[in-house]
């Protein structure tokens, strides 16, 4: 019964990874590029909107909404800055180090907008339930709940709507879908707001269930997405689901059993080892060395 | 009526003069043969006009306007697209997927935001049904791009140049690799594109097609035009033999 | 010099041995998130050996870096069929745990009345060679100074030889490589290697003059700083990765005045430096064209 | 030498050649030629190992060449150059020969001869292409090859560069190596070659 509990508990808190693992699944599966001021655009979303609120006590809609509008808008203005003007064989490199450097100037700003470090975060349905002897945070249960909403239309938009399609057409062959006439640039644009708004409602449904924002948490999201895109496989988001989830069962039968402070390194050394084994992570396939160098046209 | 107008075009890559001065023009309706040896700078030409390059020196218009320097996403809106010299397909969409990327909106500007996003037009299902059948694909409309056989997913980007709705085809090498048989059902394709209206400029080293379907031929040698004509007088022009079997 | 001055000199000269590390990584082709773990490793390495085995200083520094090339090969071999992302991924995580565990391991002893020794998340203390040496900031600035000018003294010297010339091959364009012959995976195991053990010599000269080591020193921002240091500098020459360190640490100390918006400015500053820039300061190209001026070597 | 035994590949489906047989004899110069997707590339790269054929034999003398990584391949002689030519741009030509520094003296008067020595302090992107082409040849010689593959090294050439390369290879290409030139056009492989094989789509290697 202890196991289930902390596999339900795992399961309910995973599906928020999961999220955040699909966003950067869509940015790695579209612009074969790592977006390292992905979380703190999220904490600087946050952390915006909750000062706005103090200003003008928006609500906790308010909060919501503008946490997803001002993080397609910050996403936006790391594409255009970071990721649009670098192409080619290092752009890859040169754009990851410079969304770094953009995670620096978001989190500096964050901090501005959070003196105290801490600030609580409206919480909603702060109530919890029994299902036998099973404890159940009614929160963490809508988590799950709109995770999975969240991912049915992540799989909408992509399969089903005109730019989804684009999208993947860009994302098979960029090039290709250029010189059909698709405007990559908008596109790109888009697939960067979209993760943005994806991760918006992640983490408003993260914070919430914290019920506090910290200035660590741009850094947390980041790596968590990270961490759990690469434990389900790049580039497959039904990956992404399973390695959020995964992660999440990790944590919280590794917290349960050995304590919290082996939490983080069973999840680093579980990545290394996946990483070793099979690289491509639990779902995908990945393109080794070797066989990149094959495809490679010659 | 001309179409499009190259005058003067040049395009050189750090010192190679790819293509040195072209000057042609292209009726409407008319299918126009452009040929070379290899490395003649036929594919820069293409690569020029559609906006993937910018031109070192002249101009291109297209129905009297310039287009020199536009992007290829706003050459495809002006009416131009293309097939590919190697197959190009997105291996992970269906054939279906596959027409529906390049597909053009008429209405561009006046779609609303939600039926731009998610909205299913009934014109965008006619023109894709009716390529299927032009392309002998029906059967195959939601299968894989990638799992076509060579002369499906030949005929499969040929409708995918069709399907953005283009006034001018650039068909880069459309019969590479195939046998008799296929080139002829080729040639009935472009026959029946000529038919639709649809302008088109064909770039070949197969030379009966070349030499059956154009209305006017132009040699290219070296990035410079060498002969120009109907297919008869350009079989027959000296120079042309010399460019192509030597002396 | 003020001592101000003297710190901030020798903090550049610090961050100068792991930005070189990256450097040695980048220039196979490779991107590691997790030089910082090597950094770490020098530096907890330099602490146990002399603190607890009494190792004399230069000994514990040799230990701390053979300790490092030894794992780096390991990593390296470990990860040999990665590369990309993953190889980032895999170095980040091997990091990680490196920090981690040392968050978690404590055996705290008692030297001379002081507490020492590792302690977890609370540090290594008193490491206090530079005070029974008695060496004053100054000293220790000259000290890392002298190693650091060998250090790059000798890169420029690889820079001459064929090793390095295959390497630049096996990271640009490894089917060419292949093509004449070369075998592109010692060059890479190599490298790791030896930037591994650069990284460690970097982290045990930090722990001197720091006395005192903590795990959150070693984490992820290092590393990442590391990189952006050396693509900011540029692949070209070795003295990039220090033009880097010197722009980032430099700037940093210099628009002080602006300090509540200092990495706001700064961080714009790199990004939009990248765009002009993307191949870094002291490009190869522009590398190249410093050599073509000086050596022409009668051809 | 090179000896290639009902060798078969396809791409996706679609049968690039198959049942392909032929063998290269030491000091041969050979033309190959076909039309665009006969898989005159993708033989080259079976050859020198950077893809793997789904079936038959690939034999080096008595060494099968199957299953060895490029490198391999490559020190035991058999080099090729490449159809878009891969120079780094950012390093000027002299660096480029990946040699020790002793053997470009010792070939100096070659590399003179062949018109380069004006370009050697230059970017490949200040050099006009027979220049790269040359260079990339140059390169391969210096790395004493055996066999050595020209993939449409004539590709883009006027007359005039075109006789001159032909007279390039004919005087610095020595007599015992093996050379095979795939081209588009007949004419670099009817000044150079000895004889001259023709590949087509779907049939047998022809020997012309």
């Amino acid at each position: 019964m202890e196991f289930l509990q902390t596999c339900i508990d795992g399961l309910l808190f995973g599906s928020a990874y999961s999220l955040l693992a699909l966003s950067f699944s869509l940015l790695f599966g579209v612009m074969k590029r790592i977006n390292l001021a992905f979380g703190s655009t999220l904490l600087l979303s946050a952390v915006f909107s909750l000062w706005i609120d103090s200003l003008f006590s928006i609500g906790i809609f308010g909060i919501f909404f503008l946490m997803i509008a001002s993080s397609a808008l910050i996403n936006i203005y790391v594409e255009k800055l970071c990721f649009y003007p670098h192409s080619g064989k290092y752009g890859a490199t040169v754009s990851m180090i410079s969304s770094f450097a953009i995670w620096m100037q978001l989190d500096e700003m964050s901090s501005f907008l959070l003196p105290d470090r801490t600030a609580s975060f409206p919480s909603f349905l702060p109530d919890s339930f029994f299902l036998k002897d099973l404890f159940i945070r009614i929160d963490q249960l809508f988590l799950f709940l709109i995770a999975v909403f969240m991912t049915s239309i992540f799989f909408y938009v992509l399969y089903k709507t005109n730019y989804g399609l684009l999208l993947r057409g860009v994302s098979f062959d960029g090039e290709l879908a250029k010189k059909l006439g698709v405007n990559s640039g908008k596109i790109s644009s888009f697939a960067f707001a979209f993760s943005g708004i994806f991760g918006a409602i992640a983490a408003f449904l993260i914070l919430s269930t914290e019920s506090q924002v910290t200035p660590f948490f741009g850094f947390w999201c980041t790596l968590k997405g990270l961490v759990a895109m690469m434990l389900g496989g790049i580039g497959s988001l039904p990956g992404a689901i399973i390695g959020g989830l995964f992660l999440g069962l990790v944590e919280s039968n590794v917290i349960n059993y050995l304590g919290a402070e082996y939490r983080d390194i069973c999840t680093y050394l579980i990545l290394l080892f996946i990483l070793v084994v099979k690289p491509g992570g639990i779902m995908g396939s990945a393109l080794l060395r070797d066989e990149r160098a094959a495809s490679e046209r010659i | 009526m001309s179409i499009l107008k190259v005058d003067n075009l040049c395009k050189n890559f750090g010192g190679v003069q790819a293509v040195n001065g072209l000057n042609f023009e292209i009726n409407e309706g008319e299918i126009f043969g452009l040929i070379g040896p290899n490395g003649s700078g036929k594919s820069t030409t293409i690569n020029v006009i559609c906006g993937l390059y910018q031109p070192s020196e002249g101009s291109i218009f297209l129905n009297g306007k310039k287009i020199n320097g536009f992007k290829p996403n706003q050459c495809v809106d002006m009416g131009i697209s293309r097939t590919f010299q190697n197959i190009r397909l997105f291996g992970d969409l269906t054939v279906w997927q596959n027409l529906w990327v390049a597909w053009k909106d008429d209405r561009k500007n006046q779609g609303s935001w939600f039926s731009n996003w998610f909205g299913k037009s009934e014109s965008r299902e006619k023109l894709i049904s009716e390529l299927l059948s032009f392309s002998g694909l029906e059967t195959r409309a939601n299968d894989l791009a990638s799992n076509l056989s060579f002369g499906e997913q030949r005929r499969l980007e040929l409708a995918r140049a069709v399907a953005s709705k283009p006034k001018l085809i650039f068909l880069d090498e459309p019969a590479a690799g195939m046998n008799k048989e296929e080139v002829k059902e080729l040639r009935d394709r472009i026959f029946r594109l000529r038919d639709l209206g649809i302008t088109i400029f064909l770039v070949e080293h197969v030379m009966d097609l070349v030499m059956n379907v154009s209305n006017r031929i132009t040699v290219l040698n070296f990035g410079k035009a060498i002969s120009e004509g109907d297919p008869e007088s350009v079989q027959n022009d000296k120079a042309v033999q010399e460019a192509y079997f030597g002396q | 010099m003020s001592l101000y001055l003297i710190t901030v000199l020798t903090n550049i000269c610090l961050f100068s041995f792991i930005a070189l590390s990256a450097y040695l990584i980048l220039i196979v082709g490779e991107v590691s998130f997790g030089q910082q773990a090597f950094f770490g490793i020098g530096a907890y390495s330099l602490a146990i050996f002399f603190v607890y085995f009494d190792f004399s200083i230069i000994s514990s520094i040799f230990f701390g870096m053979l300790i490092c090339f030894c794992l780096a090969l390991f990593l390296s071999l470990l990860t040999i069929k990665l590369s990309g992302l993953y190889f980032a991924m895999a170095t980040l995580a091997f990091a990680e745990v490196f920090r981690l565990s040392m968050n978690l391991v404590r055996f705290p002893i008692e030297k001379e009345g002081r507490a020492t020794g590792l302690n977890g998340p609370e540090g290594f203390e008193n490491i206090r060679w530079i005070f029974e040496n008695n060496i004053d900031p100054l000293g220790f600035f000259y000290i890392t100074l002298i190693t650091l000018t060998i250090l790059v003294i000798s890169l420029f010297i690889l820079e001459r030889s064929f090793i390095m010339k295959n390497a630049r091959i096996v990271g640009k364009d490894i089917i060419l490589a292949q093509s004449l012959g070369i075998r592109p995976r010692p060059y890479r195991v190599f490298f790791i290697g030896t930037a591994g053990a650069i990284s460690g010599l970097g982290g045990a000269l930090f722990a001197l003059a720091n006395t005192y080591i903590e795990p959150a020193m070693f984490g992820m921002m290092l590393g990442v700083h590391s990189l952006a240091y050396t693509i900011i500098g540029g692949l070209g020459l070795p003295i990039g990765p220090l033009l880097g360190v010197f722009i980032d640490i430099g700037l940093l100390e210099s628009i002080r005045f602006l300090s509540e918006y200092r990495m706001i400015i700064f961080g714009g500053l790199v990004a939009i430096i990248l765009i002009f820039y993307p191949e870094g300061i002291i490009s190869p190209r522009i590398a190249s064209r410093i050599k073509r001026l000086f050596f022409n070597k009668g051809l | 030498m090179l000896e290639f035994k009902s060798v078969g590949k396809s791409f996706g489906g679609i049968n690039i050649f198959e049942n392909l047989n032929f063998q290269l004899k030491k000091g041969e110069w050979v033309g190959l030629t076909g039309g665009n997707g006969t898989g005159k590339s993708t033989l080259i790269n079976i050859a020198t190992g950077f893809q793997l054929p789904d079936e038959g034999k690939v034999n080096l003398g008595n060494v099968s060449l199957l299953g060895l990584k490029p490198w391999q391949i490559a020190r035991l002689g058999v080099k090729r150059n490449f159809q878009s030519v891969r120079l780094s741009e950012s390093l000027i030509l002299r660096d480029q020969f990946f040699v020790p520094d002793k053997k470009i003296f010792d070939n100096l008067e070659m590399i003179q001869a062949s018109g380069i020595k004006g370009f050697l302090n230059r970017f490949p992107s200040e050099c006009p292409l027979p220049i790269l082409r040359k260079m990339e040849v140059l390169r391969a010689l210096l790395h004493s090859p055996s066999i050595l593959f020209l993939d449409e090294p004539s590709a883009g050439f006027s007359q005039e560069e075109l006789h001159e390369f032909s007279q390039f290879l004919i005087t610095y290409v020595p007599s015992s190596i093996s050379l095979v030139i795939v081209e588009h056009r007949t004419e670099l492989m009817q000044l150079v070659c000895t004889k001259s094989w023709g590949l087509f789509l779907n049939e047998p290697l022809r020997i012309m």
